[in-house]
């Protein structure tokens, strides 16, 4: 069952080589068809173990390949591990992976660099699988930076656009920040552990006590990690900015897969994280506040994929917020939900993009749902799923979420159920701003309104049916259901049972409730969008601060870069100017320069007339000769 | 001694030479008669033996420094050879002076007895005084003779004065006595210091050591190129072969006396030499500074009286002369074709005249102490033998001094590839010549990477 | 009388000093002069003091060598002051003047 | 004697390039220096594990001084020889399209200075190791000095004059462990003993010249100032050599020379090196971030990129020693291709000014793909020849401080911050007027190129060999050090 495993991370990879060598020479079609069979071969592959494990007739297993690097007390092999929390990851990855590419196939078909984007989205797809099927930090890491790479290759993509480059080399950046602190994590993991296996690491444990300055170390220097890579406090600016690549990508990278690498990281990573409960303490507030924080900035953007983007780091935001809580399935449960319903919205808004010629703006949409019927109501489901309204996916893992955070406190219940009101409400803004009301564009536009080709809404009614039943395999015991996933991953969770101990009652009012105030916050969005007929104001028009400083971000952007970009730069010119050329080289060359002043004027001694030379020498004698008599 | 005699006598040939019409034929009797004489010489090896009760003593270290004076002599004679044919000179005058000069300088390394180095000193310098103004008409030919004639005289005075202080103390001229008091009567007097000074004095201004270094540059540059070649070289070889032999022979065991003059001498010399030598824009005042400044490097062996080092002073001073007659040689060349001896004038020489240009790199190189050219090693070697006597501090003034001197090395050899000539004609030099250049090349490189046969000469 | 004679009789240290002061002439003679031929005329003060210092170690020890060495610089000496004013000459007629300033061009 | 043969070989081949005429001087130095790199391969192959020291030669050479021509090759040195062998070849194709003035001389240096650098990776003779150390100087001054730009004379005499002034130092404590061996002899096993030996004061002594002499060589902080300057005026290949193989003569000299040789020494002061090593890495890298000189901007990034390494040979450890001689490997591949794409650069529009850059990427694909990979080995990216080292460099500096080994990983990213910034400003973008008629890569620029990419993926995705291949001369070497070391108490 496990022997082609190492067919999953390589189809892509031949992918990527085949399409990367022949660039020049295949056409868009047969590079599509490559592309998009060797995730599908990849895809099957993963089935192929999935099921397997879900029987129970495949144990966990690792699959090691080579010694990758092994020397000293370094042993770090190349190998796989295959386990619920993997093979669950896999699936996501190769299925959503499946989808985007076909999608890609008829998005992108206009493109010149159509193979280029292939291949680096099959790059991609390796990358991220090695990330989730290693067996080791190093090969996680290994994935991890490669991921960031093709994220930097695909956000700018589009490389004649200087400011998509900014884009695309402000998330590599961003994304190092974080990788730097991954790997101090992964450093004092082998120093403590003395290996960076997962099997190892997790089973010796037991010699850490909890809350120990080791462990917090650890965690935090991991979260760091995860912090850059699933774009969190303070690490998310990069994300928004992401949206400069082509859609499919940030429905694949942006918001399904890479993204969550975090989120996987963590829930990997559980063991240790259970014995910092200080760090989790630290998760759970960033996680919250990250998740008002970018909702707040989303019910402003007036770019359809802006508002996706913060709706991304938003809900990251709430996964990062049930990681605290310790509620580790429960994350990896949004994560997948997530995945579709958020791929989903990524990819219909790449549909209207399609349709609309290119316009993002959604001031210049309006009235999109007769011209784009498939496309609205796949968003439409999307949206409902997102916004937790029953039974669309995303209300059971948010619900499972909130449960915990009334577990923990009511307060927190209270703002993660804000957080999950103003995601209602920027979403429903922007569904009606879209798909309601009139037609808002140029004529131009209006008359070259069309639905997409099928390779492009094939996926996005796969993904609305993933969208509509993807939350029945986490239906929580209240409502009958056995929460199977939750039972899938408990193995890797390692027995650290996190189920709440919420009275049924409780539950089922907590939900009430929630799905009561998300409908009325649906209700309060109709009447203003869709009644009132209100469009945001164009730019430039005089608006309250409070909107003013929404609308930019919390001026975010702008702080980071008179606090660490300018100081960066005038920190160079100064070690340049100041420190290299006049200190040091000052000094180098002041020891030449010394030399050569000393000589010319001490050349003069030299004066040509004999009777100085020999009055000289005499002065000479007379003091060799008193040097040596008379001291 | 009879490589002396086979010498003196060849001094008066060169003389009558042109009475018997054999101008043309001289310099070929000259290089016969050295070559003969250097298998002579070799040929005393290891048969220690002293001349006229005592006045001379060929040991090992005069072979030796005969060997490299006569061999020298040789090479300067093929340098020189180009300048002679073109009649500048009057060729048999020359060669009886330059022969006689190298008369005295033998009589310098191989003396036994003080009237010796006094005679030898001055068989050696009275010619050259003639020589250094052999270009009659020339106000800078004239002024170096003047100068150097008249420090000269002065200087002997000195090295005379104190010559006979030590005779007034030991009551004989002869070394070995010399020495023998010294080592055996002890309780010396006053006198007796300030002899060794003023025979240190006298001495230090034929190495031109500082302060009695003010002759060299304008000297040098005043002279004819190739007179300044041999006084750079030979007699400055001589000139511490003699000085070496003085102190290593006598005055080993009070050495607490006057080494601590010595060594601010060096100091002095190796700082204001090296640093001096920076600005000079003409390249016999240069050369002249260098000289200066490697003095002050062979002085240091004066601080150990070994055998080790006097093998390193040999060496040293091999490596010095002969890289520093490559120069002049080159040097020749040069203002032979671009008509001055400015530094510019080596402008653009590696396109010129790769032979010329390569000949000049290595010996910079070499002067320069910079491996695989024989510099280096008589450098490493001398360091070694001092620090193996813990003369740090002076070791460490020596790498400064050697640092500053890489820096007008390699003017020259900047000038030569990194700048381009407004005169970009090639200069053409003829075989013989090339190969003489080519053959001093070979010889500085060989020498610098086997040097083995050269570090065991002086074993006594 | 008998303690004046003794005084004044030439014993060893009073040469030395005796020439130690003529060579010091010589050598301030050589210093402050300006015509060359009076330097010559110095230099060869310097030279004699020597001379007589020689002579006077030489009866002192008992050792002809000395004497001999003095008949050595005298040869020597007037060799060399030959050679001296053959420069002279020649440079006389290059510049019309014997001063020892008048030929300073080479230098710095 | 094969060692002695691989010197000779570049040497007598070096030689031979002067008979032919410019025009054939390039193919006939390409043949040549091929034939060293299978020599070389050659030895690799026949490399066992099973002793530390293979290829041995002990010759006496100056007697009366207890000189020995004594060469041999653990798996340090054969890792470097690699280095030097494969390099020289890619750095002289590299030169192929290039019109060159006087080509026999150039090759010959090149060649010559081929044959000093294998010297000085497997010299066992300290006399002989600072031969070769200095020999290797003198062609790469004359190979910058007379196909050297702007400026050539000032820089490349302040570069020679730089590091004469260190190696001068080295000699005198060479010099120093000479005399103190009781035996008289530089051979480096008996130096090893005593070197340990000496009193504090001494081995101070020997400790600071070295450093200084490598220090300058790599060059670290702050003794880097005449590497900027000479790598951006010296002709690319001399670039290239100076980059690739020279500065890891310094970090070589490190490991093999100092670490070992004056353990008290060591141990109390390298702390101070490593200290200057890591801000080296800052430094630079904040000066890399604003230049717009592409050459000048690759020196620095070389300078932050040596400063890890050296903080990794300071350190001693054996994860460390190893991320060091792995990431030597890597850094001369590396180092060599980010030259040779300034070089491809520079050719085709007449300019290092980044700011006057821009569109390559269009006009050129092949060469975009190079300069990408070449661009992920040096921001150290996993799976990249980069990141093997890197990683093993961390894994020691970490075991060693792990503030430091913070501070070092700044380095991360910055790195991807200049590269990156870089890789934009000429590459990407519009094409302008200087690169609208950008040609993509000829055949030689190819054959260059695809060798460095294939090296830098192998060594990301299968470094064992390489790892094997030096760790028993590491982990001799650690235990040389901690025996002298344990003698002396």
């Amino acid at each position: 069952m496990t022997e082609l495993t190492w067919l999953i991370p390589l189809l892509p990879l031949i992918g990527f080589l085949i399409l990367g060598i022949g660039n020049k020479y295949l056409t868009k079609s047969v590079a599509s068809t490559i592309a998009c069979a060797t995730i599908l071969g990849s895809f099957l592959i993963v089935l192929s173990i999935l099921f397997p494990l879900i029987n129970g007739t495949l144990a966990n297993t690792t699959i090691s390949y080579f010694d990758w690097i092994n020397t000293g007390s370094v042993h770090l092999s190349f190998s796989f591990l295959l386990d619920p929390l993997s093979i669950t990851m896999m699936t996501i990855i190769t299925g959503v992976g499946f989808l985007i590419h076909v999608y890609s196939a008829g998005y992108m078909s206009h493109d010149e660099g159509m193979t280029r984007y292939f291949a680096f989205l099959n790059l991609f797809v390796f990358s991220m699988l090695l990330l989730v099927m290693g067996s080791n930090y190093i090969v996680l890491f290994a994935g991890w930076e490669g991921v960031g790479f093709c994220s930097y290759m695909l956000i700018g993509f589009w490389y004649k656009n200087q400011n998509y480059n900014d884009a695309a080399k402000k998330a590599f950046i961003m994304n190092r920040i974080g990788d730097l602190g991954f790997l101090l994590g992964m450093l004092l993991i082998f120093q403590t552990f003395g290996s960076l296996d997962y099997a190892t690491v997790f089973t010796t444990t037991s010699s850490i006590e909890s809350n120990s300055s080791v462990i917090i170390a650890i965690t935090l220097l991991l979260f760091v990690g995860a912090m850059g890579k699933s774009a969190q406090i303070p690490l998310y600016t990069w994300l928004p900015d992401a949206m400069a690549g082509p859609t499919p990508v940030s429905a694949l990278i942006h918001a399904a897969t890479m993204v969550t690498a975090g989120i996987y990281m963590v829930v990997r990573s559980n063991v240790l994280f259970s014995l910092a409960p200080f760090t989790l303490e630290f998760i759970q507030i960033i996680g919250l506040a990250t998740a008002l924080f970018a909702a707040t900035i989303g019910l402003v953007q007036n770019d359809i994929k802006k508002v996706l983007a913060y709706s991304t780091v938003s809900q990251l935001g709430y996964m990062f917020f049930a990681l605290g809580l310790g509620a580790y399935s429960t994350a990896l449960f949004h994560v997948l939900t997530h995945a579709f319903f958020k791929a989903l919205l990524f990819l219909c808004a790449g549909s209207v993009i399609h349709a609309m010629s290119g316009e993002q703006d959604i001031r210049n949409m309006g009235g999109l749902a007769k011209k784009l019927p498939i496309t609205f109501y796949t968003f439409l489901i999307a949206t409902l799923a997102i916004s937790g309204i029953p039974p669309f996916a995303g209300f059971f893992s948010k619900d499972e979420i909130l449960a915990h955070a009334f577990e923990h406190s009511p307060l927190l219940w209270g703002l993660g159920l804000a957080g999950a009101l103003m995601t209602t409400f920027y979403m429903f803004r922007l569904l009606f701003l879209t798909f309601f009301g009139s037609f808002r564009g140029t004529e131009h536009q209006k008359n070259h309104l069309h639905e997409s080709p099928l390779s492009m809404t094939i996926p996005l009614m796969v993904l609305a049916v993933l969208s509509t039943i993807g939350g029945f395999i986490g239906i929580p015991e209240v409502m009958g259901g056995g929460n199977w996933l939750k039972k899938f991953i408990s193995p890797v969770l390692g027995g650290t049972a996190e189920v709440h101990t919420l009275s049924h009652e409780t539950e089922w009012l907590l939900m009430g409730l929630s799905v009561g105030a998300v409908l009325l916050v649906i209700a309060i969005a109709y009447i203003i969008y869709v009644s009132k007929k209100t469009v945001p104001l164009t730019e430039g028009v005089e608006t309250s601060v409070a909107q003013k400083t929404l609308y930019h971000k919390y001026y975010i952007d702008e702080i980071y870069d008179t606090i660490v970009v300018k100081p960066s730069y005038l920190l160079s010119n100064m070690l340049h100017q100041l420190v290299e050329s006049k200190l040091i080289d000052g000094f180098v060359n002041g020891m030449g320069t010394a030399v050569n002043k000393t000589s010319a004027a001490i050349r003069f001694v030299q004066d040509g007339s004999i009777s100085y030379y020999l009055f000289a020498m005499v002065v000479g004698i007379i003091m060799l000769l008193f040097f040596n008599t008379v001291i | 001694m009879n490589v002396l005699i086979i010498i003196s006598i060849l001094g008066i040939v060169a003389m009558v030479s042109e009475i018997f019409g054999l101008r043309k034929s001289i310099w070929y009797i000259v290089v016969a008669t050295l070559t003969g004489a250097f298998i002579i010489n070799l040929n005393d090896w290891d048969t220690a033996r002293r001349y006229y009760d005592d006045m001379v003593f060929i040991d090992n270290y005069a072979i030796a420094f005969m060997g490299l004076l006569l061999f020298l002599a040789f090479v300067w004679f093929f340098l020189s050879k180009d300048q002679y044919e073109s009649d500048q000179f009057n060729t048999s005058d020359h060669y009886a002076q330059i022969i006689f000069s190298l008369t005295g300088a033998l009589v310098l390394v191989s003396y036994a007895n003080l009237s010796m180095l006094f005679l030898g000193v001055e068989i050696m310098s009275i010619p050259l005084y003639i020589l250094a103004g052999s270009r009659k008409k020339d106000l800078a030919s004239n002024e170096a003779a003047l100068k150097y004639f008249m420090m000269g005289a002065f200087a002997t005075g000195f090295l005379l004065f104190g010559i006979t202080l030590i005779y007034g103390v030991v009551g004989s001229f002869n070394l070995s006595q010399i020495q023998h008091h010294v080592s055996e009567v002890g309780n010396l007097p006053l006198m007796f210091y300030a002899g060794v000074v003023m025979i240190m004095i006298g001495l230090g201004f034929k190495v031109s050591a500082f302060p009695f270094h003010f002759w060299a540059p304008d000297v040098y540059e005043g002279a004819p190129v190739m007179i300044s070649a041999f006084m750079a070289t030979i007699v400055k070889a001589a000139a511490f072969g003699g000085f070496y032999r003085l102190f290593s022979v006598c005055y080993t065991d009070i050495s607490g006396h006057w080494a601590g003059t010595l060594s601010i001498v060096i100091g002095t010399t190796i700082l204001i030499g090296n640093t001096l030598a920076v600005y000079q824009v003409n390249m016999k005042r240069m050369l002249a500074y260098s000289g200066i400044a490697q003095a002050g490097y062979l002085l240091l062996t004066l601080l150990v009286l070994t055998n080790a080092s006097a093998n390193a002073l040999i060496f040293y001073i091999a490596s010095y002369a002969i890289a520093t007659l490559c120069t002049f040689g080159g040097l020749y060349w040069v203002i032979k074709f671009r008509g001055n001896d400015a530094l510019d004038s080596f402008k653009g020489l590696g396109k010129s005249n790769p032979i010329l240009a390569l000949a000049m790199t290595i010996s910079m190189l070499s002067l320069a102490g910079i491996p695989p050219a024989v510099g280096f090693f008589a450098k490493f070697y001398l360091f070694t033998v001092l620090l193996e006597k813990g003369f740090m501090p002076l070791v460490l003034l020596s790498v400064l001094g050697s640092l500053i001197s890489v820096y007008y090395y390699f003017k020259i050899i900047i000038k030569m590839y990194g700048t381009a000539s407004d005169d970009t004609s090639t200069l053409y030099i003829s075989i013989f010549n090339k190969a003489v250049l080519i053959i001093i090349l070979v010889a500085i490189l060989a020498i610098g990477i086997m040097p083995n046969f050269f570090l065991g000469i002086i074993t006594q | 009388m008998n303690q004046l004679t003794e005084l004044f009789a030439p014993n060893l240290n009073n040469y030395i000093i005796l020439c130690s002061i003529l060579f010091t002439i010589g050598v301030v003679g050589v210093l402050i002069r300006k015509n060359i031929i009076i330097i010559f005329m110095s230099v060869e003060l310097m030279l004699n003091a020597i001379n007589l210092l020689l002579t006077a170690f030489s009866v002192h020890h008992g050792d002809s060598s000395g004497q001999v060495f003095v008949f050595f610089i005298m040869a020597v000496a007037a060799a060399e002051i030959t050679v001296g004013l053959a420069i002279l000459v020649m440079i006389y007629r290059n510049t019309g003047s014997v001063s020892i300033d008048s030929l300073r061009n080479l230098k710095w | 004697m094969e060692t002695a043969l691989l010197i000779a070989l570049p040497f007598v081949s070096g030689l031979l390039t002067l008979m032919f005429n410019d025009g054939k001087a390039k193919m006939v130095a390409l043949l040549f220096s091929l034939c060293t790199l299978v020599n070389a391969i050659y030895l690799a192959c026949n490399f066992c594990t099973c002793t530390v020291w293979h290829y041995e030669l002990n010759m006496p050479w100056l007697t009366s001084l207890g000189i020995n021509f004594s060469v041999g090759m653990d798996g340090i040195s054969l890792m470097l020889v690699l280095l030097t062998t494969a390099l020289v070849p890619l750095i002289i194709l590299s030169s192929f399209q290039r019109e060159i003035t006087n080509a026999k001389s150039f090759y010959c240096l090149i060649l010559l200075m081929e044959a000093a650098l294998i010297g000085v990776f497997t010299a066992r003779d300290a006399f002989l190791f600072y031969i070769f150390w200095e020999l290797a100087l003198i062609p790469i001054y004359f190979i910058c000095l007379i196909w050297g730009g702007e400026n050539k004379n000032k820089i490349t005499f302040k570069f020679f004059l730089y590091t004469l002034a260190g190696s001068l130092l080295m000699l005198l404590a060479i010099i120093l462990l000479y005399i103190n061996n009781p035996a008289r002899t530089f051979a480096i096993d008996q130096l090893y003993t005593v070197g340990a030996s000496l009193d504090f004061g001494t081995q101070a002594f020997v400790f600071w010249s070295f450093f200084l002499a490598f220090a300058i060589k790599m060059p670290i902080f702050p003794f880097h100032t005449w590497q900027p300057d000479t790598y951006t005026t010296a002709p690319t290949q001399g670039t290239m050599l100076l980059s690739g193989i020279m500065l890891k003569m310094g970090i070589y000299g490190v490991i093999r020379w100092l670490y070992p040789m004056v353990p008290d020494a060591f141990s109390f002061y390298a702390h101070y090196a490593i200290i200057l090593s890591v801000v080296g890495i800052i430094y630079a890298s904040f000066i890399a971030l604003k230049q717009n000189n592409l050459k000048t901007m690759i020196a620095y990034v070389s300078i932050a990129h040596v400063g890890l390494i050296a903080a990794g040979a300071f350190i001693g450890n054996l994860e460390s020693l190893q991320g060091v001689v792995i990431q030597m490997f890597s850094h001369g591949i590396n180092v060599v291709g980010l030259f040779f794409i300034v070089q491809i650069v520079f050719e085709r529009t007449g300019t290092y000014d980044m700011s006057v850059l821009g569109g390559i990427r269009s006009k050129a694909p092949l060469f975009t793909t190079c300069f990408i990979m070449i661009l992920l080995s040096s921001v150290a990216l996993p799976l990249t020849g980069g990141f093997i080292g890197e990683f093993l460099l961390f894994v020691g500096i970490f075991k060693y401080h792990s503030i430091i080994a913070a501070v070092a990983g700044l380095t991360i990213i910055l790195g991807a911050a200049y590269m990156l910034n870089a890789f934009q400003k000429v590459m990407l973008g519009e094409a302008n007027t200087n690169t609208s008629d950008f040609k993509d890569l000829v055949l030689t620029e190819k054959l260059v190129l695809i060798p460095i990419i294939a090296l830098i993926i192998w060594i990301g995705v299968y470094p064992q060999p390489f790892l094997n291949i030096s760790e028993p001369a590491v982990k001799a070497l650690i235990e040389v050090a901690s025996k002298t070391s344990a003698l002396n108490h």
